[in-house]
């Protein structure tokens, strides 16, 4: 596994013009994205760090699962670019994103319901062999122990919060780079936030990741960085800290409040 | 973490396939002691086997209807069009294979490699891949030329395979060249021997064939969906699509090949209502697509035992409902898809996919 | 905190229309109203009418017997095709067995005239009102099932029929079908030329009368958004069913008046292929406008009629290239139809339409 | 607990999604002539409730009153009737219509001549009338004989609420009237739902995420949080109110570490 390097003070995402060419796993840049006619992703631009947490925070609406689709290749964007490990990956088809190292965990976790546990991650495991698929099953199941216990279950019987292990551990099943999650809390009781909070503390030092989260308790627990974003476009972005310290600012645009 | 889970619960015996296969079976018993004062057991147990013959060519048509139409949501009008050049193909490429070289008219027909004079058995054999391959052919053009700009819009789809029902059946006529819209197999010498179940019982040798092709399509394409890698992709992909694209799959190019391989299954049964039939006729392939479709609609969108069933279920209709009531016996399958659609419109097994 | 000074009578509608925007209004009447040409007619219709009455006076002045009977026979197809396009192109219903009111219609009136003895009129005014009872059954039944079920559904129906009016031999006489001995018809098949032209006449400006009244505003805001049109308040079930009630009674006089035509009454009319025609005339003429089924209908029939035909065949067969495609027409027609689905679903005249701005546009230019 | 100042009052309306509460034992109310704003965190339930309430879904449980009748089973188009209009996330026109015949066949679903099936619509001019007056205060004069679908995404929305407006509803539910939205138009939306609002005599209900908007426009303010209402006051209390925050903040209070 990749050992957790802290980024360089230079890699740090300072806001909606951040450098590329650092280390930066993802850069993304001026994305404008359409869905018919919603005009969603308005001029977005970030750039993910090696080996950290970067978590897009915002409003319902803002575009922050757009963003992700986006970088997937599902909404493709109109304009824009994504770099990903220095290559271009902008209007590549999302099989082939995927292909690259990306993971995908959807808003709603996406599980194939009508399959097992088993078969939901023996689809995410694509064409590897039995070995490296043993392997990444037992890194999963150490993440997860208890998943042991529903592997044969139907996906679709399963309560949220192990539907969400099923959908975390899909995108460990290869030798993904970067996990793009999607509101991993949505619809989750306080108590299972928390163990799946846990869950990717322990992740951090495999991989890097892209979270989306409305959850502030949660994305300022386990983010290094952030970026805030509203309508399409980044607010600011930077250092976690600094968000926790600024208290006007989550209020404004995560809160309840006049603007 | 420690998350409440529910207990498995899989008692076999709540499963609703089984309970329908305990189902039929009874009703087949309870209709017997009924017929018994009308029908000797001889003859049960010949309507019986004919039922069999019927519905396993019903299922293999239904069974490449329940893979486009059931799995993929695609409708396809055409596929009556591509049992019938299955069928056609498969007559066309077995008088060519057993035609000898010396019988031939025209020996410097491009074709003429093919008239090797061959044994009825391996002539089958052979002609069976041929309109296998004419079905998948089909199948694959119809897809890359028109379905792959539709899928998600059944009423084009409807609209558009309507057109081509006209196209396939217009221009097998200009390749089959056919004056008389009908083949007779029984010229050929095709291995018609029956052999004894019992007194009074014989059975034909060619409905063993057709009964073993369709468990053994049956049990193949079960295997496929739900035992192979292949399938996994499929069935994810029906569920959701995008995240099986994700997940760094073409689901594009699976869907392709189901299309082609429920194409190459209507080309089969096309090939079994042929041999079952002693020939072929223009207008059998629209004639078995309604009822394909009364199939796969009663047995339950989606779900492919359910589409076995189903076949069970309406070929069964035909020999004993036809023995009492000869008028209405086709009206009663088509009854039987408007009560199905009112009453439990998701068929049978319908949610429960493959 | 609330402002809770909610008179009663508050709700009541009450908009003013202030001065600019009347002006608007006026305006837009008067560009409606010069649309329309002379007696209120729309150009198209105008083109209908004249066209209606060169066929009226065409026989006076001596018609051949043979051209007399392809105009009927595409008269009725024109009202046929006009009785689907209510139903698929301005209701958004796709049936698939419009065949099943075809035919019914026409065996009404054989059977009522040789079973019962009635007299003809007798026989068609039952027709009538068994196929627009018989649509609204059809929709109460089918309508339940949305999209493709539907058009199954219908299609069974119209199978149903057709495989019964097959099996009854003792009431229908079974493949062999029922002849018409006292069609209502002069020797050289005028009167039902005449019915002809009137039924396809009056189909057409009924139903143009149909689709700009209230009602028919508001099917075509069925097919364009049933949800939303349900939540604007209207019982969309309801007016689907009237939809149906008048097509099917459309299509039924059709059948009749084919019945009468043919002299003969045998379960192809029933049939699949009956059912896709319309289909076929309304896709390739628009589906949605009236003179758009006419096109079609008119297109097809004519082809029909002189491609089939003995003689033509005959000929054509020893024609060099043109001879083989011709031979196989059907096979053209489907590559048409199927291109005009992928290419062009508005059809011809829709897609005319859409692009006459622009195309009058260039013509202008050069 | 019938109360005549209410025009809209549920109680214990619960709806589940196998086996998940998207709402939960709510009992609302709502005042004749109240602009009422409904917010929460992502998934709270409030669609679902819109949908209840509009009857595009039957509910698990409870009871909807509208104008004191019980309309818990009654079919979305009788609610219409009756003086509910609603507005969907995703807009919901007729695309090849005129803007005009959009809002006309809506006035027109009030009138007795809807069944009419001789005449020519353009002789119930008044419809016309009023369909002009109403796209005038939905600020899409002039563009009356557009096809609705070459209109912008934000005048879409626009002609979507001139549409409800058309019915004469009494309660209008306003489903995220921004959703989607390019910023430029957003301020035409907020001044259309302002000009209802200065119009009077309408109750609107209101789920939207813009806060500025909710917090200038509303009389008051309830929060959903997992399907439950977990607050109903002023904007001010609501901005005030610590439970609120935390709900949008965070699942639960205390940090984990």
């Amino acid at each position: 596994m990749r050992p957790s390097n802290p980024p360089t003070s230079a890699a740090t995402p300072s806001g909606p013009d951040s450098s590329p060419g650092s280390d930066n796993l993802l850069v993304v840049e001026g994305l404008q994205t359409y869905i018919g006619q919603f005009h969603i992703l308005q001029g977005l631009s970030l750039a993910v760090p090696r080996g950290a947490v970067t978590v897009l925070l915002g409003r319902n609406g803002a575009g922050k699962t757009t963003t992700l689709k986006t970088i997937t290749g599902l909404t493709p964007p109109k304009e824009g670019r994504v770099t990903f490990d220095g290559q271009d990956l902008t209007g590549q088809a999302t099989y082939h994103i995927a292909r690259h190292g990306i993971g995908y965990v959807p808003e709603d976790r996406g599980i194939f319901r009508e399959l097992t546990v088993e078969e939901n991650l023996l689809l995410a495991a694509r064409a590897e062999n039995r070995a490296s698929y043993r392997r990444h099953l037992a890194n999963c199941l150490d993440l997860f122990p208890d998943m042991q216990r529903f592997l044969r279950q139907k996906a679709g019987t399963l309560s949220g919060g192990q539907q969400q292990m099923v959908a975390i551990s899909r995108g460990l099943m290869t030798d993904n780079k970067l996990l793009l999650i999607d509101e991993p809390s949505k619809g989750l009781a306080p108590i299972v936030i928390k163990a799946v909070m846990d869950a990717l503390q322990k992740l951090k030092s495999q991989i890097t990741i892209l979270l989306v989260e409305q959850n502030f308790t949660m994305a300022s627990t386990i983010g290094d960085y952030f970026y805030l974003i509203d309508d399409g476009h980044n607010i600011t972005g930077g250092p976690m800290e600094r968000l926790i310290a600024d208290t006007e600012l989550t209020r404004q645009y995560l809160g309840v409040g006049f603007a | 973490m420690k998350v409440a889970s529910t207990p498995r619960q899989t008692a076999i015996l709540r499963d609703p396939r089984l309970l329908t296969l305990l189902g039929v079976l009874a009703g087949l018993i309870l209709l017997w002691i009924y017929l018994n004062t009308a029908i000797t057991f001889p003859t049960f147990v010949r309507f019986f086997i004919n039922g069999l013959v019927e519905s396993s060519v019903l299922f293999l048509m239904a069974s490449g209807l329940s893979l486009i139409f059931g799995l993929m949501d695609v409708v396809n009008f055409a596929h009556g069009a591509i049992f019938t050049w299955g069928g056609f193909a498969f007559i066309w490429a077995f008088n060519l294979f057993t035609t000898t070289a010396a019988e031939a008219k025209d020996k410097t027909s491009p074709l003429a490699w093919m008239q090797m004079g061959l044994g009825p058995l391996p002539a089958t054999a052979l002609a069976l891949l041929v309109g296998l391959a004419v079905g998948a052919l089909l199948g694959a053009i119809i897809e890359i030329l028109a379905i792959r700009r539709l899928y998600g819009r059944p009423v084009f789809q409807i609209l558009l395979t309507l057109g081509l029902v006209l196209v396939l059946d217009e221009s097998m006529r200009l390749v089959f060249s056919l004056n008389s819209p009908s083949y007779d197999l029984q010229s050929s010498p095709w291995p018609s021997g029956n052999f004894r179940l019992g007194p009074d019982i014989s059975v034909n040798w060619k409905s063993v064939a057709i009964v073993v092709t369709g468990l053994v399509v049956f049990i193949g394409v079960f295997w496929l969906l739900n035992r192979s890698k292949v399938g996994l992709v499929i069935r994810g992909g029906v569920e959701d699509n995008q995240m099986v694209q994700a997940l760094g799959y073409n689901v594009k190019r699976y869907f392709f090949g189901v299309f082609a391989l429920g194409s190459a299954l209507a080309a089969l049964g096309g090939v079994a209502f042929t041999i079952t039939s002693n020939g072929g006729s223009q207008g059998m392939g629209q004639l078995n697509l309604l009822t394909a479709f009364v199939v796969v609609v009663i047995g339950g969108l989606g779900s492919f035992s359910g589409a076995a069933v189903g076949a069970l279920l309406v070929g069964m209709i035909t020999p004993f409902i036809g023995y009492h009531f000869s008028t209405i016996a086709d009206s009663f399958v088509m009854i039987l898809l408007v009560l199905v659609l009112l009453v439990r419109p998701q068929g049978l097994f319908g949610g429960k996919k493959y | 905190m609330t402002n809770l000074n909610v008179t009663e009578n508050a709700s009541e509608q009450t908009f003013d229309l202030n001065p600019a925007a009347r002006q608007r209004l006026e305006a837009a009447r008067q560009t409606t109203l010069r649309q329309r040409g002379p007696f209120g007619f729309s150009r198209a219709g105008l083109v209908i009418a004249f066209a209606a009455l060169v066929l009226f006076v065409l026989p006076l002045m001596g018609l051949p017997q043979t051209n007399a009977r392809l105009i009927s026979q595409v008269l009725v197809f024109v009202a046929f095709a006009l009785s689907y396009d209510l139903l698929f192109g301005f209701t958004g219903i796709f049936s698939f067995g419009h065949a099943l009111f075809f035919g019914v219609g026409a065996y009404s009136v054989a059977l009522c005239s040789l079973n019962l003895g009635w007299p003809m009129w007798a026989g068609a005014v039952l027709g009538v009102v068994v196929c627009g009872l018989l649509g609204i059954f059809t929709g109460f039944v089918s309508l339940r099932v949305q999209g493709v079920f539907f058009a199954m559904v219908t299609l069974a129906m119209a199978t149903t029929a057709f495989s019964l009016s097959g099996r009854l031999v003792d009431i229908t006489k079974g493949d062999e079908g029922l002849s018409l001995i006292q069609a209502p018809d002069a020797p050289d098949g005028t009167t039902v030329y005449y019915l002809a032209l009137a039924l396809a006449v009056v189909a057409y400006f009924g139903l143009s009368r149909l689709i700009n009244s209230p009602l028919g505003r508001v099917l075509v805001a069925v097919r364009e958004n049933e949800r939303r049109a349900e939540m604007v308040g209207y019982n969309v079930l309801r007016y689907k069913l009237v939809a149906l009630a008048f097509s099917s009674v459309i299509a039924g006089l059709a059948g009749m008046v084919f019945a009468f035509r043919n002299g003969i009454v045998n379960p192809g009319l029933l049939s699949t292929d009956i059912s896709l025609l319309p289909l076929l005339m309304v896709i390739l003429g628009g589906a949605g406008t009236l003179y758009g089924a006419v096109l079609g209908a008119v297109v097809i029939e004519c082809l029909n009629f002189i491609l089939s035909s003995s003689e033509f065949v005959n000929n054509v067969k020893n024609w060099a290239v043109v001879g083989p495609i011709l031979e196989h027409w059907l096979l053209l027609l489907g590559l048409i139809y199927v291109l005009i689905v992928l290419f062009l679903p508005f059809g011809v005249v829709g897609t005319w339409q859409q692009h006459r701005q622009r195309l009058l546009g260039l013509f202008k230019k050069s | 607990m019938v109360s005549s100042q209410y025009i809209l009052q549920t109680e214990n309306l619960s709806r589940l999604f196998g086996g998940q509460v998207a709402v939960n034992a709510v009992s609302l109310g709502v005042r004749a002539g109240e602009f009422k704003s409904i917010i929460g965190p992502n998934g709270a339930g409030k669609t679902t409730l819109f949908n209840l309430i509009s009857g595009m879904l039957p509910p698990s449980s409870g009871r909807i009153i509208f104008e004191g009748q019980d309309i818990t089973r009654r079919p979305a188009y009788y609610r219409s009737r009756l003086g509910i209009g609603r507005s969907f996330q995703m807009t919901t026109i007729f695309p090849n219509l005129t803007v005009l015949e959009n809002v006309r066949l809506a006035v027109q679903s009030r009138e007795p001549h809807a069944f009419n099936f001789w005449q020519p619509a353009s002789r119930f001019g008044g419809d016309e009338e009023t369909a002009f007056a109403i796209l005038d205060m939905v600020m899409l004069g002039g563009r009356e004989l557009q096809t609705a679908q070459t209109l912008s995404h934000g005048d879409k929305r626009k002609l979507e609420i001139g549409i409800l407006l058309a019915t004469n509803p009494r309660l209008l539910l306003l489903d995220e009237p921004t959703a989607g939205m390019s910023r430029d138009d957003v301020p035409g939306i907020i001044e259309v739902v302002q000009r209802i609002k200065r119009a009077g005599g309408r109750t609107v209900m209101l789920v939207e995420h813009k806060m500025d908007m909710v917090m200038s426009v509303s009389d008051s303010v309830m929060v959903m949080h997992y399907g439950e209402l977990i607050a109903d006051g002023s904007p001010q209390e609501i901005a005030q109110n610590e439970t609120v925050q935390s709900a949008y903040l965070g699942g639960y209070t205390e940090r984990a570490g």
